[in-house]
């Protein structure tokens, strides 16, 4: 146990524990969103954001920028970056609606139970990781550095750097579009009343496989734009790149309170946060177990999450 | 109609490890059976995807198949701590072209034979290797937990002893190393030491070098094949440092390294030509008219001949004669790895 | 005849208190409910009846005040300890078991009073010796199967029953019989969610029958009934009371308030502000403003 | 003819609700169904707002056939139902909940006025305008659920025992909003156990037994019908 | 396209309704008859080693350690089934148990292990059950009073931690794992057995050449296990357990100690995983953290829905399936998880009821689907 390293080095942790956690922020939106509505664990999630990284490295080998490309300018990376955005998103998006017309939306057509619905979602993952997996030829696949990391300043020793700086501007940025966007838009309450109550929102003129559509769609989304940045971060991907994510980041959601937006940031950042310092006092190895014994006891003193449950609460 | 089995990963992330030697032993098989219409032998393919976990099942399927006599294998360390003692029971006899590990020698496993040095001699070669032509002074060690993994890094450290100054453990599949890569940058080491293999190996140098890492890459056996340099980018795996207790394939003998090109469409790597003379070994015994497993394990056992990449003789616990072992070291340059010098292993 | 003597207290609500943040939903409740009565809960909309229930079921928590069941504290009790000290209850949002027949959902509330173990259910050799006329029948005329019966029962000649089995053929017997004392025996073997609104009412009551309470909870039990049906639910209340079963009832219907209840207790804003005899509390001039409303039980 | 159903049947399950039912409500009047517990008059206002489909038959709307029409839709078209059992967002407050009835209006004012209406009408409510909607008692519930289904505006507004768990004051009063809306202009589909109450205020009623109609006629017709009295009215 | 979706569908239907008939004619057998049907097929069971019946014979993998594998998969789902199928618990970290239970033998009796007693197989096995079931409390203990689906994500958190720990830990030796895990030996085995033919080959009966013992004794435990399984099913507990999964708080108000409940579902699936996991390890004689991954994990979650949860011979036949399909079609190495994905996506549409499902499920399906809102 290494608790000195921790101290002399806390500043510098929580800064790439922020980084980490705001990718697993925005993947667990998805989750949030998805879980909120249909109570379902959308274990195909995960594979939505496996996508993203691989559509990350064709767009960009597309646009000419392939293994052994140089650096491009500033400009260049920003480009990149928002093309990769754009593409990310508009697949991962599109692979979310995929798997809610094929796998979902037959079910609940015919009133299926939760369990069912889980092991449609199980299918669904393990079809997507298998069907890349077989196709890449489970091989990783790299992709050029495109940002070098180059210290920006420091705060209580810790240097940050532009890549860190980006990735978590980035996410807070998608997360407050999409906040807001829940919280205030009329569709956004559509979202929380088919959450709540599905049957008696159709009877106040919600239309709810829309609203489903939607939440696939935004949660797809955010789920790509996460990937950008993981490849960014990373340069690497391969087909199960998604599983351990995934896992994560249903972790975060339920721990900052499923179906509550605002948890979904919370408990992304924390845990990235928290399962970083774990990984310095006891080691990279202890990581997990780090991550998931926080979660076990946020849950044994809040049992709804760090801010509770919103979208949905308990159904009456 | 006797069988061999080859048994090691030909799927997975280090697959290209078990490919080498695979496609090793095949050519020894059918450059026999085109010399001995008559009488062929079939070559066995156990894929165990390196899995110490599916090594059990594979060796029961391999000694409840009377024809098989013995295997070239298996290749991983793992997967041979698990394996060999149910083939050394069932009579099954076992040359490894490449599982390196120390102890597997000590297990009793009386039909176990190693048909090249062990990590008892590369890790102080490697760590020679470091400290004398390299002179480094601080390094930081990791190892993937691997039965390979970690005892290679061990026997580095000890023979570094006090110019280890930190070490990690990776994870198997693992690929977002950043944790780690900030703890090694912050401990101020010059060089690396890995003990495991490609798979996690390349990524983890991609990593570090873009995150701005300077230090020295230095790994064994298992990061030794161009796959490592295609997954980590050339300019990444530029520079690193590679040990392995094999003959560089281009200096093996006879017309090997040709004769391999032209049956498989590519360069030898890695442990092919190893496999090659342990895939000879047994072949010669079965011509030789031992066709039951106590037989070959009698033939064996008292073998003595030159193959491809050295001189042949077992030692009582399996090992190869002390006087054939060599370590060498190799460098990635260019995107290409060569050779660079054999090194001293004491 | 038990008029006699005055009976005695057997639930006293005592100075209970609930907030819920700036609610206060139950403010200094006092108020007893008697051996052998039915005593009625009544109020306007909000006023804390359900939520006096859930305080007595455990349910919720008592801000401040206790409450007392045959003289032992119900507080910090787990729900399923007060519904086995004889208090049961019925909900105002019907809860049954949907997926489950009415004769096992019966069966669920009559577990409460059996002793088998999961231990016990698991391994059953704790046997108790039995009657000759419980022994297995033998009905097969010949063959195979006559002798399998046979021995049957020779087995359970020699080494009873065991108390498993005996529990389970009691329980069935005791489920069958409510369920035909609240009139819907006939639907036994029908899964609880296909059964009409009132007659999941009734199952509700026959269920809470079955764990033998000393105290009956019902909560708005004719919400949703015809006059015609209202007055069959009358009648089950009185049969109820009758086998000794005292009922506590929360109920916005007049006519079967007045017509059932010995006592009733009015509730406003959290307090209660009255309590009598029905004909007391019809006249009583806070109750007709706060309640009932100008002509007090019109029909 | 504002709603007209023809012949309608529907199932759950393998249980056949309605048999075959025909009924009409015409604009602007009180329509009342009463009958005993599991005669199929919820089962009714399912099949008209669209939350069951239909084994056969037809349903029209406005001149429009909606028999196959999703529920939302129907929203949209004019027809609002307060559901048996309430069905309130037990996570959102009072006033989200009353605003999701307006979820089809655009009309910010109105939509204000009609709030503040509902407020008039149900002050229990503009009290616990931030309370979460599922903590709110039975009877609240209920108030709610009615003013809900008031915001949409709607032509036809389907009511199912909008008095059920309200105390005897609240049930005079619902009763007069109910005829005070209709003189408004709205169409109103009642379901009520309380047939003596229902049968005064409406103009007409159907009395459904067992998933079929059984007898029709106006309010004052079946509040005399010896028949009616003896099932559904009691006798005092 | 949707046209033939819709008649393959109907078809699946009827022929639901044709398996529901053959349970009906089969209840309604006379009981002697019923006993006997079981004993013979029983008897088919344990000697379907011998048989080598053409097209079910695995052609790559030696077929009596596939059968092996599936008696101990049935375990699993046996157990499995009792938290999710009866008590309606979600539990994604089941492995964990499993390893708990396999761990606790290894460690206990290999040679090769970092503790150094090295008891003998017949007691390993006890203590690894009692171990996992109190792992199983201990887990519970604070867990089981979160909701349902919360639960979903701490076990499948308990599942990685064990085997995070199982990599890591120096009693586990770490990924190097334990080889040499004790197995039962002949002195365990009665000695009357060894007259069968099969065995007598002059090889031990358990040995890695020899599986049938070890396949014989997972089945002899299955059997056990799943009897006294059916008999807390048939009882107030499986009554209490089914109460519990339609509305904890009202089976609460009627008495029951749902916390209890669960605990003891939660309990006797983690001794019949602990027992799996013995059982399977000492066969394989090796053991690191590889083999408790959480995708396993959840693949038998899908094997106990896909079978039928909450019916016993259902979850059999899904795990049965799932240890099976894999061995016969070696082939497909590459494709055959791909498959296996698109498969349950598949049958969920077409038969979300399970394969063989409990006849209260089948009926609760038929029902929620005629219920579905208008389209
Ligand atoms: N969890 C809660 N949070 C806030 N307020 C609550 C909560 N639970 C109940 N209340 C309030 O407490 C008051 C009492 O509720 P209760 O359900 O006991 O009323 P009731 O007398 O049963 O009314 P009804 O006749 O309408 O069923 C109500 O005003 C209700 O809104
Ligand atoms: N969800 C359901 N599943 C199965 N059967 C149902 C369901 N809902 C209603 N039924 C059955 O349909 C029939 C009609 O029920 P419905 O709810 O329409 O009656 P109702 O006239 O509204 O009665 P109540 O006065 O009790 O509300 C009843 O026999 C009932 O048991
Ligand atoms: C093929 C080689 C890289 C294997 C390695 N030397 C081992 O012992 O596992
Ligand atoms: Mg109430
Ligand atoms: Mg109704």
């Amino acid at each position: 146990m290494n608790f000195q390293f921790v101290l002399d080095n806390l500043a510098a942790l929580t800064v790439t524990g922020l980084t980490q956690g705001s990718i697993y922020a925005l993947v667990a939106l998805g989750y949030t969103l998805v879980y909120g509505v249909l109570r379902l664990i959308n274990f195909a999630h995960s594979e939505v954001f496996m996508i993203g990284t691989f559509t990350t490295t064709i767009i960009w080998a597309a646009l000419g920028f392939g293994v052994g490309a140089a650096a491009p300018s500033t400009l260049g990376v920003l480009g990149l970056i928002l093309a990769a955005v754009l593409a990310a998103g508009a697949a991962s998006g599109a692979t979310a609606l995929v798997v809610e017309r094929v796998a979902y939306r037959p079910l609940r057509k015919r009133n299926a139970p939760p369990l069912i619905f889980l092991i449609s979602a199980i299918g669904a993952s393990v079809a997507l990781m298998e069907a890349a997996g077989a196709i890449t030829n489970r091989q990783p696949r790299g992709m050029p550095s495109l940002v070098f990391p180059k210290v920006q300043f420091s705060i209580f020793g810790a240097d940050v750097t532009n890549l860190q700086l980006g990735i978590i501007f980035s996410a807070l940025l998608m997360w407050v579009g999409l906040d807001t966007f829940i919280n205030r838009s009329r569709l956004g309450r559509g979202v929380r009343a088919v959450a709540q109550n599905p049957e008696v929102a159709a009877l106040m003129g919600v239309n709810k496989d829309r609203v489903i559509m939607l939440i696939f769609i935004l949660g797809g989304a955010m789920a790509g734009a996460a990937s950008v940045l993981y490849d960014v971060k990373v340069g690497l991907t391969t087909y199960s790149v998604g599983f351990l994510i995934g896992i994560k980041a249903f972790t975060a959601a339920v721990l900052g309170g499923i179906g509550n937006l605002r948890g979904a940031l919370l408990g992304g950042l924390l845990l990235g946060v928290v399962e970083n310092y774990g990984a310095g006092v006891f080691g990279n190895q202890w990581m997990d177990v780090v991550a998931f014994l926080v979660l076990v006891v946020v849950l044994l003193f809040r049992p709804n999450g760090l801010l509770g449950e919103s979208l949905g609460r308990a159904r009456a | 109609d006797s069988k061999i089995a080859f048994f090691g990963a030909l799927t997975g992330g280090n697959a290209q490890l078990g490919i080498n030697i695979r496609d090793g032993a095949k050519l020894a098989v059918d450059e026999y059976n085109k010399a001995n219409a008559n009488c062929k032998v079939t070559l066995v393919e156990k894929d165990s995807a390196g899995d110490p976990a599916q090594a059990s099942g594979l060796a029961t399927s391999v000694v409840q198949d009377a024809k098989i006599l013995g295997t070239v294998g298996p290749a991983f360390s793992g997967e041979s701590k698990v394996a060999n003692p149910i083939l050394s029971k069932e009579g099954v006899v076992i040359i490894t072209p490449s599982a390196t590990n120390p102890a597997l020698s000590k297990q009793g496993d009386k039909t176990f034979h190693r048909a090249l040095g062990n990590d008892a001699s590369q890790g102080p070669g490697a760590a020679l290797y470091m400290k004398n032509v390299m002179k480094v002074q601080k390094t930081y060690v990791i190892d993937d937990a691997s039965e390979y993994g970690k005892g290679l890094a061990d026997q580095v450290k000890t023979t570094l002893a006090a110019g280890v100054i930190g070490s990690g453990v990776v994870k198997e599949q693992q690929t977002d190393f950043g944790t780690l890569v900030q703890e090694i940058n912050k401990s101020g080491a010059d060089s690396i030491f890995w003990g495991g293999y490609l798979r996690e190996a390349a990524p983890f140098l991609k990593q570090f070098r873009e995150a701005g890492g300077k230090a020295k890459f230095v790994a064994g056996d298992g990061v030794k094949d161009p796959k490592f340099v295609e997954g980590a980018g050339a300019t990444a795996a530029e520079g690193a440092i590679l040990t392995c207790p094999c003959v560089p394939p281009e200096k093996a003998g006879g017309t090997f390294a040709a004769d391999y090109k032209t049956a498989t469409g590519h360069e030898a790597s890695t442990y092919s030509a190893e496999a090659f003379d342990a895939a000879n070994i047994l072949l010669q015994g079965i011509k030789a008219g031992n066709t039951t497993r106590e037989k070959l394990e009698t033939f064996v056992d008292g073998y003595t001949g030159e193959g491809v990449t050295t001189k042949f003789k077992f030692q009582a616990d399996g090992d190869i004669d002390p006087s054939a072992v060599a370590v060498w070291a190799y460098t990635v340059k260019g995107g290409q790895i060569v050779a660079l010098e054999r090194t001293p292993t004491s | 005849m038990p008029e006699q003597t005055p009976p005695r207290a057997m639930l006293e609500v005592d100075n209970v208190t609930i907030r819920f943040g700036g609610v206060v939903a139950l403010d200094g409740v006092d108020f007893v409910v008697r051996e052998g009565e039915i005593l009625g809960l009544i109020g306007p909309n909000g006023a804390g009846k359900t939520t006096c229930f859930n305080a007595i079921t455990g349910v919720a928590k008592p801000t401040k005040g206790a409450i007392r069941f045959n003289g032992e504290s119900v507080a910090g009790r787990k729900r399923y300890k007060i519904t086995r000290l004889g208090i049961a209850r019925t909900f105002q949002n019907i809860r049954l078991f949907p997926e489950m027949t009415a004769l096992e959902n019966v069966l669920v509330g009559a577990d409460a009073r059996h002793k088998t173990s999961v231990v016990g259910a698991l391994l059953r050799v704790y046997r108790v010796p039995v009657k000759r006329h419980e022994l297995a029948e033998v009905t097969a005329t010949g063959g195979l199967a006559r002798l399998a019966q046979q021995a049957r029962r020779t087995g359970q000649r020699f080494f009873g029953l065991s108390r498993h089995t005996l529990e389970e053929r009691a329980a069935r017997a005791k489920a069958t019989e409510l369920l035909r004392l609240v009139g819907i025996d006939v639907r036994a073997g029908e899964l609880a969610r296909n059964l009409s609104y009132g007659e999941q009412r009734r199952l509700e009551i026959a269920r809470a029958l079955a764990t033998e309470p000393g105290l009956l909870c019902l909560d708005e039990p004719a919400a949703g009934f015809n006059p015609a049906e209202k007055e069959e639910l009358l009648a089950l209340i009185r049969k109820i009371r009758d086998t000794g079963v005292t009922v506590l009832l929360i109920e916005h219907d007049m006519r079967l308030v007045m017509g059932v209840t010995d006592r009733i207790v009015v509730m406003e804003f959290g307090k209660k502000i009255a309590e009598g005899t029905p004909a007391e509390v019809r006249e009583n001039p806070k109750v007709i403003a706060a309640y009932l409303g100008v002509p007090a039980d019109a029909a | 003819m504002l709603l007209e159903l023809k012949d309608v049947s529907l199932a759950y399950g393998r249980i056949v609700a309605l048999h075959g039912i025909s009924l009409t409500v015409d604009e602007g009047e009180i329509v009342a169904l009463i009958g005993a517990n599991g005669a199929g008059k919820s089962t009714t206002m399912r099949a008209v707002s669209g939350l069951r489909p239909v084994l056969k038959g037809s349903i029209s709307f406005d001149g429009q056939d909606i028999t196959k029409m999703r529920a939302d839709l129907r929203v949209i078209r004019g027809v609002s139902q307060s559901p048996e059992g309430r069905g309130i967002f037990p996570g959102m407050s009072v006033r989200e909940n009353l605003e999701m009835g307006a979820y089809t209006r655009r009309n910010r004012p109105e939509i204000d006025k009609d709030l503040e209406r509902v407020f008039g009408l149900f002050p229990r409510l503009k009290e616990r305008e931030k309370q979460s909607g599922g903590t709110m008692s039975g009877g609240e519930q209920q108030m709610l659920a009615v003013g809900r289904a008031l915001m949409s505006r709607p032509k036809l507004l389907l009511l199912d025992e909008p008095s059920m768990g309200l105390a005897p004051m609240l049930i005079q009063q619902i009763f007069d909003i109910i005829v005070e809306i209709n003189q408004q202009g709205t169409t109103v589909l009642l379901v009520e156990q309380n047939a003596q109450q229902a049968l005064s205020r409406a103009h007409r009623a159907y009395v459904l037994e067992t998933g079929r109609i059984v007898k029709e006629g106006t309010g004052a017709e079946l509040l005399h019908d010896p028949a009616v009295k003896d099932a559904y009215l009691g006798v005092a | 396209m949707n046209a033939l979706l819709e008649s393959a569908r109907r078809a699946d239907e009827r022929r639901a309704k044709a398996a529901i008939g053959i349970r009906d004619r089969w209840s309604s057998l006379p009981r002697p008859w019923r006993i006997a049907v079981l004993i013979a097929f029983i008897a088919l069971l344990y000697s379907l080693p011998g048989l080598d019946i053409p097209l079910i014979t695995t052609p790559d993998t030696d077929f009596t350690s596939v059968l092996f594998l599936c008696a101990v998969y049935v375990l699993v789902a046996v157990g499995l089934n009792v938290v999710i199928g009866l008590a309606g618990l979600l539990d994604l970290g089941y492995i964990g148990f499993y390893a708990v239970g396999a761990y606790t033998v290894a460690i206990l009796g290999s040679p090769n292990s970092p503790v150094v007693v090295k008891y003998p197989w017949i007691v390993c096995v006890p203590i690894a059950i009692a171990v996992a079931m109190l792992s199983g409390v201990i887990l519970g203990w604070p867990t089981l009073r979160l909701r349902g689906d919360y639960l979903a994500i701490v076990t499948l958190g308990f599942g990685e931690i064990i085997r995070v720990f199982a990599l890591n830990s120096d009693i586990t030796n770490g990924n190097r794992g334990i080889n040499a895990v004790p197995t039962p030996s002949e002195a365990d085995w009665p000695s009357w057995m060894t007259w069968f033919p099969t065995i007598h080959e002059g090889r031990p009966v358990f040995s890695v050449s020899s599986v049938i013992g070890f396949y014989w004794l997972a089945l002899t435990v299955v059997i056990i296990c799943m009897l006294g399984v059916r008999r807390l099913e048939r009882s107030r507990v499986g009554r209490s357990w089914l109460a519990i999964r339609e509305d904890e708080e009202a089976a609460e108000l009627m008495g029951v100690p749902t916390f209890k409940y669960k605990l003891w579902a939660f309990a006797i699936g983690a001794a019949l995983g602990g027992l799996s996991g013995a059982l399977f390890f000492s066969k394989q004689t090796f053991i690191n953290a590889q083999g408790f991954d959480l995708f396993t994990s959840i693949l038998w979650v899908a094997a106990v829905v896909i079978g039928g949860a909450g019916n016993q011979l259902g979850v059999a036949v899904g795990a049965i399936l799932l240890a099976y399909l894999p061995e016969r079609f070696r082939e497909f190495t590459d494709y055959r998880l791909l498959i296996f994905g698109v498969a349950l996506i598949v049958m969920t549409i077409f038969r979300p009821q399970g394969l063989l499902p409990s006849r209260r499920r089948t009926v609760e399906l038929e029902d929620r689907a005629k219920e579905a809102p208008v389209a």
